[in-house]
């Protein structure tokens, strides 16, 4: 029997290597896998690249950082790939300090370099970003009269999604806005783990509404993780 | 500028921009100004508004027993969604942006010069922030591209100019700008052409508030 | 109001002009736009280039033409670009008659190319047919050791979509296998004309089951088509 | 061939390649003989047949009464889903196959050269008929690609080749072969590896049949 439910958050974590591409969805709190950012600050992996659409607020002394920060504070991430860093945050700090690099691309861009490596596809051309930084040391073609650079996909060894609800075989939905990041870092995560707020029997979620299929997904954790707050 | 002049605030920015969105656009707003826009639609007519974290279809600002904390725009505020509302991807999210659905978007900007250039990102190429996010998806792939802006920087320097010393967002991209003074659209092969003043400014002065040539509509 | 409904196939046709180039979803009879099909044959527009999976069964003289090959028969298609030509067939006889032409690729690629259409990607690589005929001509590089070959992105003048049920913003939701070109089809249409099965109030779809959004969508056609025959 | 030989027939190549296939693989059928697998894994095993028309978890035919008219597999066969299955846009039934989700593809094939080279869709460049379909994608995206198919053609040449003479599917894909002969797997640097031949049949009245160099496990 397919089975892809852990029953710990060790068993979730289990295998994580040094030196990782971890995609991490989610997107202003919602649709964040918090609890597998935790599970993985306990796991110990380090060397870490970490790809995620926002890389934290302007710090803030009352509030311990986690997540992302946290991960950067412990010195675990080598490289972030992102849409946003902010001056003054954490991981702005790491990165003017020289301990951290930062590829920071254009949101639709990471996207589709997201979806482009669970799709198979090595590399494509997109206007955006043409005639900016972004383009630096891009190849650069013409289409349709339009400058246009080539981007590589962006696959991770590791993709940590939130669900709303999952069943064994892997087959997921989301709740409203959380969708965002989760069903493409799924697909380009050569393991993807899952935390869900709620369980299925299979067959339980109706087959044209399944938003993820189960064939992306390698483990799912029940996490009843309460309802997302707003950033702070 | 001429005594009593009352150039527009955050919200008549938004206001002024709101009037000329025409019924079944569909339109991503950016952060700051261009956010205010969609309080200034009048609810009788239909416009789609499109968040990049793949939502369309976003209403008002719900009451504070009805927020639903699942559900926030690109800004991270708590937002509603209309009847006909709907969520997709990240992927397909900008696929919209990227694909040439959107009729426009309306960004903020830092600077704007006479070739449709946008600069509202960075204001320099050595700062460690760097706050993309997806202006260049959207002043790449949206149809139309308005900028809501102060007219001058806070210390009078202008921001309608030959050539932008910013990063750029895009480049050519801008097709009309809103500022607290007046509407200019960018015009290919032209430049900027003012077609609204506020009341008791003259073209002259707005002129003199601007690098670039300022032509009359 | 927004209300993207017409009233007629006339309306529905309106304004699709000679040289076009038309996708035509559905697969193996599920998912086509059949009505649709009538009005364009109805309409007079010629020397389209057609998209479409598969371009038809062998010849059966007890059966009249349908869709593209009645298309063909009329000699209004000037070029298929699709993953199936059968010998014997409608398409196939043409082909070989020299008066029309037939790009026929992978699957595959023809439904990431239509994508792409939807999404900005002018371009894109991929390793499916590098190595075989259907490399000739193309751009090959090396990625990851792997050889792969330039695609363009395949936009459409007009899509032709075949939906379950529709809303007045042109939301649109499938049946089951009937999914499948539909909803990358309708994204990458200057013009998108859909036939709809059932028609809702708006507001009736839940927003986290609309696979099609309206955005994608500009006239939708209600017609009650029955269920799908299976192919003769 | 000793007298009494029993070359399997189409089910009884595909119940041997059934036989291979573990729990919890995703796993797509082509046309013709694989699609006949399906029937021969063991109901407590559970794997996910993949349709290229975006179906996961395609399911026996079900009974005429029970038929769904919207449901279809590859072949244009009314199918069944199981409890899990679900749909999604032949965009995305493709990034499962092109993105390499797929544990196995099993195709139908002309020829099987000992370098992995499928050829499996046309007889001649020059023919007009071009029944691509899905074959390129799936021998070039699955993780392994098994090939069904006659030992030798009709006549009696052989399709287990040094060199494949008919255009390719894809060059390298092939990971093992089931014939009605044998089972060969596909060693790269090595070529083909015989592991199975049916009773009666020796190694040599095998290779007999066969243009390539094989090799014993």
């Amino acid at each position: 029997m397919i089975d892809k439910f852990v029953r710990s958050m060790a068993e979730a974590m289990n295998g994580i290597r040094d030196g990782s591409t971890v995609l991490m969805a989610g997107f202003g709190e919602v649709g964040s896998p918090h609890a597998l950012l935790d599970g993985l600050i306990e796991q110990g992996a380090t060397n870490l690249t970490v790809v995620i659409n926002s890389t934290g607020r302007v710090r803030n002394p009352s509030q311990p950082a986690q997540g992302l920060p946290r991960l950067v504070e412990l010195g675990r991430v080598r490289k972030v790939i992102t849409s946003f860093v902010r001056n003054h945050s954490v991981v702005g700090d790491a990165v003017r300090d020289g301990v951290l690099e930062a590829e920071v691309v254009p949101q639709g861009t990471l996207a589709e370099r997201i979806r482009a490596a669970g799709a198979g596809v090595p590399a494509f051309f997109t206007p955006t970003g043409a005639g900016t930084l972004v383009a630096e040391g891009k190849e650069v073609r013409d289409y349709d009269g339009r400058a246009c650079i080539l981007e590589r996909a962006l696959p991770g060894d590791v993709a940590l999604v939130e669900a709303w609800m999952a069943d064994r075989w892997g087959n997921l939905v989301f709740r409203d806005a959380s969708r965002n990041f989760n069903p493409i870092m799924a697909m380009a995560g050569k393991l993807t783990i899952v935390q869900t707020h709620h369980v299925c029997d299979l067959g339980q979620l109706p087959a044209n509404e399944i938003v993820t299929p189960g064939i992306f997904v390698d483990r799912v954790l029940h996490v009843a993780a309460g309802d997302p707050t707003l950033p702070r | 500028m001429s005594e009593g002049l009352k150039p527009l605030g955050r919200v008549g920015m938004a206001a002024r921009a709101a009037r000329d969105i025409p019924e079944g656009w569909y339109v991503n707003l950016g952060i700051g100004i261009p956010t205010l826009i969609a309080d200034h639609v009048p609810a009788e007519r239909e416009v789609v508004f499109h968040s990049e974290n793949g939502i369309l279809g976003v209403g008002p600002a719900p009451e504070a027993h009805k927020q639903n904390p699942w559900l926030v725009n690109a800004s991270t505020q708590r937002i509603s969604l209309r009847p006909g509302g709907s969520f997709v991807h990240h992927a397909d999210s900008f696929a919209m942006v990227r694909g040439g659905h959107l009729d426009l978007c309306v960004l903020g900007g830092f600077q704007v010069a006479e070739n449709g250039d946008l600069a509202n990102w960075s204001q320099s190429a050595a700062e460690v922030g760097r706050q993309i996010g997806g202006a260049m998806d959207l002043a790449v792939g949206a149809r139309q591209v308005w900028v809501t802006m102060e007219h001058t920087t806070k210390d009078g320097r202008p921001r309608i100019l030959r050539q932008c010393s910013y990063p750029l967002t895009a480049p050519g991209c801008v097709t009309r700008v809103y500022t607290n003074l007046a509407v200019l659209d960018v015009v290919g092969g032209r430049g900027f052409v003012v077609t609204d003043i506020i009341p008791g400014l003259s073209f002259e002065e707005l002129q003199a508030r601007s690098e670039a040539v300022l032509h009359r509509a």
